[in-house]
């Protein structure tokens, strides 16, 4: 799979050194360790809007099943999650809503826009007065997937991507602590 | 190893959770936003504090349970000797647990342990 | 039911102005508009029967309406509000669970203030379809329980579905 | 024949052997310590991985298998993940009981731990009222959570709470219930002699229907008082977000749930031990051959199948029953199992009285 | 003793219920065959979509390179929501006329919705949808592709 | 007795639920006033998902907005695009080949099955077991193949277009709707010995949330929701459209008004959209699947009206033309929002728990709603 | 055990009760006050059973006592918070001060 | 000092520390879970005397049962989050005062009063921390939950049955007075 991160990852990544705790290869295999556990173990928000909420369901569904990788813990409390799905589209409405959850959520976090919708405005780019084009006007975005919606297999691809991202370190919360 | 094993697992169950918790605390920064601290109600601000008065239904369940509990612990000596005493046990215990089901029926035909 | 029974009964309740306007154009830019006060005008060439009626009768109208026994039009599915650009109309699609005929109601409202009164104590569903018709349209509906922004936040401004709104911002035009 | 007991014993007589009484006694107390806390990370990851393969499998899918082999690892990925997650505390929380709730929790459920007798001889303390002093420390788990739930500031925490309080003392009458229905036949509420009384026969067998009764009623008590599916008010998801932990995350959200694991686990060693034998090997009657080949088992290894049945069949329910709700729970143990557990208890008297059981 | 009769009634009623739930729930826990989950990233090698599904927009082009797109632009007509961009340039026949062709597909992929109007609309075949799905990416613009091959040109004989 | 303690005004709360929780099915906000459990009041907030897709029809021609109506009930995609079709073919005049009106029939009744199994899995994960939400999503999965292999899409189809149908059945698709209908015919079973007659779900559902006949029609209900209540209200049978007056079912009625007569209803019609793909699936006509229409649609002057039966009740399409590309006008009255207004009245005196089985019965679609 | 004099036992178990006694003289509501209540009947508890441990180590009778008072105390709390509760419901206060002006 | 005696000292100090503050903190909530723990360790004092019996009683009874009956109580009638109104200065005083004196004339009484320890050889075998597997399977001292058991049921001399008996009554009393006054409020004052 190629992850391209030339949006996000600074030149030094993977294996940059911790500036926190000591610092050394023992911190970079710590990292690594981390970063296994984090992207192994993404725990999504129960977060749908809409019709690709559906295909969020599908996926978790017996037929694709997420909980193969270890997703299926979907909290409906953004305390606990890691991962905000964000399945359908977002209105000018919904958009504080969603910042707020964003912003109640742990660290780390992640973000995945799914669909045509969250990623850019799809259907409703045009002529709507009250959607948001892009859900990454109202919150960092890790992944995009278009499709509209996406099928169950492409948020499973999606969900890998993010992984990848994950342990390669490019995520926007590794590199934050990274540059602070 | 007797009683002092409770002790111990007092001091394994604070070890054991202050090591968890003081983790988090070591390896990671998490990022401070002014909604972050703020009650969790679905993505919405709150209204009110649940810290006010809060019509709870259950007391009456609280207040009958207790009676109840008070029963069962005189069960327990009860129960570990009924054995050996016989026949007389058994009548002290229906006697006993008679008179509470009395107190339970009128608490039923009162309707308190309907839900509010 | 058919339509002309329908009709028929209608004319016997309320008073309806002879001529009929014909055809669909009656509504756009039809210089008369509503009839005179108090009397209804039947159109002509939809599929269901149509009534024009004065705004001011409505909430009368609509009492009849639900409460004649030979009419019952017990379920109000669907309310609309077109804007003409020079007036407003709202449509009012009734039904009755009984004798199951449709009877369509509109109403002409003024541009600059479209104000109508309320059947939301008739049907209640009504409450609802007025405050998405009021949010979406600007329309008034004058003793309405709880007349407020339905689906846009409170603080919008504009009626989004009035053929004049602009919103630069939000709305990008193709 | 191999089992724990030995090596137990081993440890014991060396350090007695070798060391100044107070230093053995000290290493002993550590030793201890570190296994109740090996035993509960174990207990964790191994009852989480199989919660989510059990519900899985009843849900005709595969559950966790790309993480490690199997996905045996998978667990181990969000223990990680979790102690990894920032731990926050709301800004209008009452920060000390917040902080204290998960703590309490937790140490409520290690302290029930030592009268569990794991396996032969394997027992923390054999006090002399052991069954009774489970039910008492369980007792204090239902502060943690009203502690947790009030300290939150939120709503649907607060709900929780509230429902899991009333759900956790009304249930503990009918799990009570049942237990003295065994101390009956028994006469003692000490463990071992519990155990020891099962040994031509499990209490479940021998105690007719009425046994049957108060297992049953046990049970559905227990599934209730550890907050679990069908039961599950306290943090109904549907309903309440999350319920009584709404506002934790990370490594205090985790204790929450760890606990809750260690205590199905609990109820479950306590169930197996009153109603099927704790550790003794299934011997029927004067079978003398059959009983013999039991005792080859280990005992560690009967106490661990037993309990894990029992777990497995509390999951069962958790993946088929809808919730209930608030009332009908109430009721349920007030119109039902009440009613039925004292009318139970009464029979088991009498057959116990009258030795009619086997 | 009406009352008890109901009353006992209900408990076994209610333990069946529940018992009948269980042995549907154990029957699958039992019967591994009945598991359906297909492993995605593991199953990309049998797993073959049908043809008519629709997961984006691409031009064919043959072994020349070439496509049958004239730059009508009635795909961009047709497309609800301006996923299309069809910019066009100017050839020069080898009889010296000139005419229109197709310069760029610009083809935004986040924006599209899979809709299939673009593909009825259009007079010669020159689009059509392909059964890729995986277009999960970390930046936003990869997503809007340019459908023409570089090289590429109109087959001959197509107007 | 107990309710006479329930007069002070201390101690209410007022609780938001949605809009992101797992019960509301999407982004629908409910502002809770409790009494301890109880539900005082239910108020409704709307819009978080408000995509004005009226306006955005106005400027989109009439081949082009039926697409954006699968995105407001995605769970009956087919059918609300049937809607849309309707309403252009009645202000077209044009009339439909035999074999497109049977493949809509039969789509429309896929759509249904698939909702309805959505709905049952969803409905019972509400009321809190997991699991028949997975056995819904397996037959639900069976339908979305036999869907793609068709339509080309599992969930958004735009396959119906005015005229008729984008394109022609797939080959196999007579043969994969009876090996559906062969597996679903002995899972619906399954499905009621897991949910339908457990005693936690009936309990659970039973006296719930009652609404009475007369209550159902002055808000306006449909659907389950109104049939559960007594009131005929199957469009299909009303005004039949398509090939529905020729078709053998019947409208499943309950009277008891609660939750469990809208499940029952519910599972009724399962029943019913599976005798009805059973009588058409060896029928199906042979001949066009589109009927001949221009390349660019005009509907003439005038005002369309069309009403179908969505799995969630009527759905009626309000087109009013000026004679050019596009509506002037157009409105959806969706069935959902008139079923929601009733929600407060229906929950008012009931648990929390019970506000979400209530909620799970109505089985509504916030997109639909809100539009 | 054995090398605790009783005494020290004791000076626990009556500053427990004068602690209880000094919330109950402080405190103005009738929930702390209840619980101020619950810490002297537990001093005397402790008191009941040290005595017992201590003095009387093979007879039963603290015990016992201990066991009513507690049965005693638990009845006593309900009813007291059942009062409270009535109290609440109908002066919407269960302040002490209060409660005494608005006599009913 | 012994193990046995640090534990004794270290629990003390916990009631009374947790009592301490249970009577004036100023959040009610915070003092109910303060009674909390002055109760918890009251039981973990009895589990020192070896008194396992009461301890686990006073555990049920108290933390499973009252507190939480207090707790619910808190979240009816207060609003939990307010803090409690600070006394009148003249009151602390006054109080602190009383409750200082009365806590010396009593210890110095109890200082002055010589108990008669039991006679009866050494029921208290072990500390706390005694070694290995506690005392066997005989009996020790006479709080065993068997001799309660013997001792409750019997209706000799010293036998408890008649009061056990009437315990029923007073619970079934208390039960009734607790529905009876928590229920009848709004009818009452109609
Ligand atoms: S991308 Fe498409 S399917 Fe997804 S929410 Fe938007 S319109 Fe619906
Ligand atoms: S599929 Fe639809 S949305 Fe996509 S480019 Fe074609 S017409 Fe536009
Ligand atoms: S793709 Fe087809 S419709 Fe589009 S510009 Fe090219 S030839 Fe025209």
């Amino acid at each position: 799979m190629d992850v391209t991160h030339q949006d996000q990852a600074p030149a030094s990544f993977p294996g940059g050194v911790h500036p926190t705790a000591g610092g050394g290869i023992l911190v970079t295999k710590l990292d690594e360790v981390i970063n296994w556990a984090r992207s192994n173990s993404l725990w999504p928000l129960v977060f749908g809007t809409s019709c690709c909420a559906i295909e969020m369901m599908s996926t978790a569904s017996a037929k694709y099943d997420w909980s193969r990788f270890g997703f299926e813990v979907a909290r409906a409390t953004p305390r606990q999650a890691d991962v905000i799905i964000i399945a359908g589209t977002i209105v000018n409405k919904m958009a504080p809503v969603l910042k707020r959850l964003y912003d109640q959520m742990a660290d780390p976090k992640y973000v995945i826009a799914m669909g045509a919708c969250a990623t850019s405005g799809g259907p409703f780019f045009y002529n709507t007065y009250s959607v948001v084009k892009g859900a990454d006007h109202v919150i960092p975005v890790d992944v995009y997937i278009a499709g509209c919606p996406p099928r169950p297999e492409a948020l499973l691809h999606a969900l890998i991507t993010l992984q990848e991202k994950i342990r390669s370190g490019a995520t926007r919360e590794q590199v934050r602590v990274e540059k602070p | 190893m007797g009683s002092s094993s409770l002790i111990v697992l007092l001091l394994a169950g604070l070890a054991f959770s202050a090591g968890g918790i003081a983790v988090a605390r070591l390896f990671v920064k998490g990022t401070r936003n002014p909604q972050k601290g703020q009650p969790y109600e679905c993505g919405v601000p709150t209204e009110g504090s649940p810290w006010n008065q809060f019509n709870v239904g259950y007391y009456l369940y609280a207040l009958i349970f207790l009676i109840f509990d008070v029963e069962l612990i005189f069960l327990y000596p009860w129960a570990v000797v009924v054995k050996r005493v016989g026949m007389a046990a058994l009548a002290e215990i229906i006697v006993f647990l008679f008179v509470l089901y009395m107190g339970f029926l009128y608490a039923h035909k009162k309707g308190a342990l309907k839900w509010m | 039911m058919t339509k002309e029974e329908l009709k028929s009964a209608l004319e016997g309740l309320i008073p309806v102005e002879g001529g009929a306007v014909s055809g669909a154009a009656a509504d756009g830019d039809s210089p008369k508009g509503a009839a005179a006060d108090g009397a209804a005008v039947f159109e002509e060439g939809a599929e269901w029967l149509t009534m024009k009626i004065a705004s001011g009768d409505w909430s009368t109208y609509a009492r009849l309406l639900r409460h004649t026994p030979g009419l019952s039009f017990d379920y109000l599915f669907c309310v609309t509000g077109v804007d003409w650009r020079t007036h407003f109309t709202m449509v009012y699609h009734l039904t009755s669970t009984v004798h199951r005929q449709v009877l369509v109601v509109k109403a002409r409202l003024d541009h600059d203030h479209p104000v109508i009164d309320t059947v939301s104590d008739i049907w209640r569903t009504a409450e609802f379809h007025e405050r998405e018709v009021y949010d979406l349209m600007g329309v008034i509906f004058t003793g309405h329980p709880d007349l407020r922004r339905l689906f846009m936040t409170d603080d919008w401004k504009g009626w989004p579905l009035r053929k004049d709104y602009e919103d630069p911002i939000n709305m990008i035009k193709l | 024949m191999f089992s724990i007991e030995h090596i137990t014993h081993l440890i014991d007589a060396w350090l007695y052997g070798n060391l100044p009484p107070t230093l053995a006694l000290l290493i002993e107390c550590l030793i201890v310590g570190l296994a109740a806390i090996t035993l509960f990370a174990v207990l964790g990851l191994v009852l989480v991985l199989m919660e989510r393969k059990v519900s899985a499998h009843m849900q005709i899918r595969l559950g966790p298998n790309r993480v490690g082999p199997g996905g045996m690892f998978q667990t181990v990925a969000d223990t990680l993940k979790l102690a990894m997650k920032e731990g926050l505390t709301p800004d209008g929380a009452d920060k000390f009981l917040f902080n204290l709730a998960p703590y309490l929790v937790i140490v409520v459920s290690m302290m029930i731990l030592a009268p569990v007798a794991f396996a032969k001889g394997v027992q923390l303390w054999d006090l002399n009222i052991g069954v009774l002093y489970v039910t008492a420390i369980s007792s204090l788990s239902v502060i943690g959570i009203l502690m947790a739930g009030w300290a939150s500031n939120n709503k649907y925490s607060l709900l929780g709470a509230m429902r899991s309080g009333a759900q956790i003392v009304s249930y503990e009458l009918s799990a009570g219930m049942s237990l003295i229905s065994i101390v009956v036949l028994t006469g003692s509420l000490r463990i071992s002699d519990i155990i020891a009384s099962q040994q031509n026969g499990w209490w479940l067998f021998k105690g007719h229907i009425p046994a049957v009764i108060s297992f049953a009623i046990f049970i559905i008590a227990v599934t209730a008082e550890t907050n679990r599916a069908p039961f599950d008010l306290a943090e109904a998801e549907s309903e309440l977000t999350a319920g009584f932990h709404t506002e934790y995350s990370g490594m205090k959200f985790a204790l929450f749930f760890l606990a809750e694991y260690v205590n199905i686990f609990i109820v479950c060693a306590i169930a197996a031990t009153l109603f099927l034998g704790g550790w003794m090997p299934l011997h029927i009657g004067n079978w003398a051959g059959f009983n013999h080949v039991m005792d080859y088992i280990p005992s560690s290894i009967w106490f661990v199948g037993k309990v894990f049945s029992l777990i497995f069949l509390i999951m069962w329910f958790r993946w088929t029953f809808p919730r209930l709700r608030i009332d009908q729970l109430l009721r349920l143990e007030w119109k039902y199992l009440l009613p039925i557990s004292m009318l139970n208890l009464l029979l088991m008297t009498l057959i116990a009285i009258n030795g009619w059981h086997f | 003793m009406a009352f008890l009769n109901k009353y006992i009634s209900d408990v076994f009623g209610a333990v069946r219920s529940l018992l009948k739930g269980m042995r549907l729930t154990g029957y699958y826990f039992t019967h591994r065959r009945e598991i359906i989950t297909q492993q995605y990233p593991d199953n990309k090698e049998q797993m073959h979509l049908p043809e008519r599904f629709r997961g984006e927009v691409v031009m064919t082009h043959d072994a020349n390179n070439e496509h049958a797109c004239t730059g009508c632009t009635a795909c961009e007509l047709a497309c609800p929501n301006a996923t299309i961009k069809i910019i066009t340039k100017f050839d020069i026949s080898p009889e010296g006329k000139k005419k229109k062709a197709l310069d760029t597909f610009v083809y935004h992929l986040e924006l599209c919705t899979m809709c299939n109007l673009c593909i009825e609309a259009c007079p010669t075949d020159a689009i059509k949808m392909a059964q890729t799905f995986e277009h999960s990416v970390t930046d936003r613009s990869q997503l809007t592709k340019k459908l023409n091959k570089p090289g590429s040109k109109i087959r001959e004989g197509i107007e | 007795m107990i309710e006479e303690l329930a007069t002070t005004d201390a101690g209410e709360m007022v609780v938001n639920v949605g809009p992101q929780h797992p019960s509301t099915h999407g982004v629908l906000h409910l502002v809770i006033t409790l009494r301890g459990e109880t539900i005082r009041k239910v108020e409704p907030h709307l819009g978080y998902i408000h995509r004005s897709i009226e306006k955005m029809c106005e400027s989109l021609s009439y081949r082009q907005f039926i697409y954006v109506t699968s995105r407001m009930d995605y769970l009956s995609s087919h059918i609300n695009n049937h809607a849309c079709a309707l309403c252009v073919e009645k202000g077209l005049q044009v009339e439909l080949p035999a074999r497109a009106k049977v493949i809509r029939v039969l789509m429309d009744e896929l759509t249904r099955l698939a909702s309805h199994q959505l709905w049952w899995g969803a409905m019972a994960m509400d009321v809190g077991a997991l699991t028949p939400f997975f056995h819904a999503f397996r037959e639900r999965e069976a339908i979305n193949d036999i869907m793609e292999e068709t339509c080309g899409a599992r969930l958004t189809m735009n396959y119906m277009v005015p005229g008729g149908v984008m394109a022609d059945l797939h080959p196999n698709f007579q043969k994969r709707v009876k090996d559906f209908i062969h597996l679903f015919r002995s899972k619906i079973d399954e499905y009621d010995e897991l949910v339908t007659g457990n005693v936690i779900f009936r309990s659970r559902m039973e006296g719930v949330g009652r609404l009475s006949a007369a209550d159902a029609i002055s808000y306006g209900c449909t659907g389950p929701t109104a049939r559960g209540s007594g009131v005929r209200c199957d469009i299909r049978k009303l005004a039949p459209y398509e090939i529905y007056d020729q078709l053998q079912f019947e409208e499943p009625l309950e009277t008891g008004g609660d939750c469990f007569a809208r499940y029952l209803v519910r599972m009724r019609e399962m029943r019913q959209s599976l005798s009805i793909i059973e009588q058409l699936i060896d029928n199906i006509p042979q001949g066009d699947f589109q009927a001949k229409t221009k390349a660019v649609l005009k509907l003439p002057k005038g005002e369309f009206y069309s009403r179908v039966e969505t799995a969630r009740g009527e759905f009626g399409v309000y087109i009013i033309s000026e004679g050019g590309m596009t509506p002037y006008r157009i409105k959806f009255r969706s069935p959902g929002f008139s079923n929601l207004s009733a929600l407060d009245h229906m929950a008012r005196g009931y648990k929390i728990g019970d506000l979400v089985a209530i909620m799970g019965t109505l089985d509504l679609v916030i997109p639909d709603i809100d539009r | 055990m054995n090398q605790i004099p009783l005494t020290h036992i004791l000076f626990v178990s009556t500053a427990l009760f004068f602690i209880g006694m000094y919330g109950l003289l402080t405190r103005r509501n009738l929930i702390t006050m209840l619980m101020s209540v619950e810490l002297i009947l537990n001093s005397v508890n402790i008191n009941f059973v040290a005595f017992n441990r201590y003095l009387y180590a093979d007879k039963l009778d603290g015990v016992f006592f201990t066991l009513f008072i507690i049965t005693i105390a638990a009845a006593e709390a309900a009813v007291a918070i059942a009062i409270m509760i009535h109290l609440y419901r109908n002066l919407n206060s269960i302040d002490v001060e209060q409660t005494d002006e608005m006599k009913f | 000092m012994s193990a046995s005696a640090l534990m004794f000292y270290i629990l003390s100090a916990f009631i009374l520390g947790a009592g301490l503050l249970a009577v004036t903190t100023r959040k009610i909530f915070r003092s109910a879970i303060w009674l909390l723990f002055s109760l918890t360790g009251i039981a973990g004092l009895y589990f020192w005397l070896q008194m396992e019996f009461v301890a686990a009683v006073q555990i049920v009874v108290y933390v499973g049962g009252i507190v939480v009956l207090i707790i619910f109580s808190i979240f009816l009638t207060q609003r939990s989050g307010m803090e409690l109104p600070v006394p009148a200065r003249g009151r602390i005083l006054f109080s602190a005062l009383a409750a200082l004196a009365g806590f010396a004339l009593a210890f110095t009484l109890i200082m002055g009063y010589h108990f008669q320890p039991w006679e009866g050889g050494a029921p208290l075998q072990g500390g706390m921390l005694a070694a290995g597997a506690a005392a066997g399977p005989v009996e020790a001292g006479g709080a065993s939950i068997g001799n309660i058991g013997t001792q409750l049921l019997s209706a000799d001399q010293g036998g408890y049955l008649l009061p056990f008996e009437v315990v029923s009554l007073l619970l079934l009393a208390a039960m009734i007075g607790c529905i009876v006054i928590a229920m009848k409020v709004k009818s009452a004052d109609k």
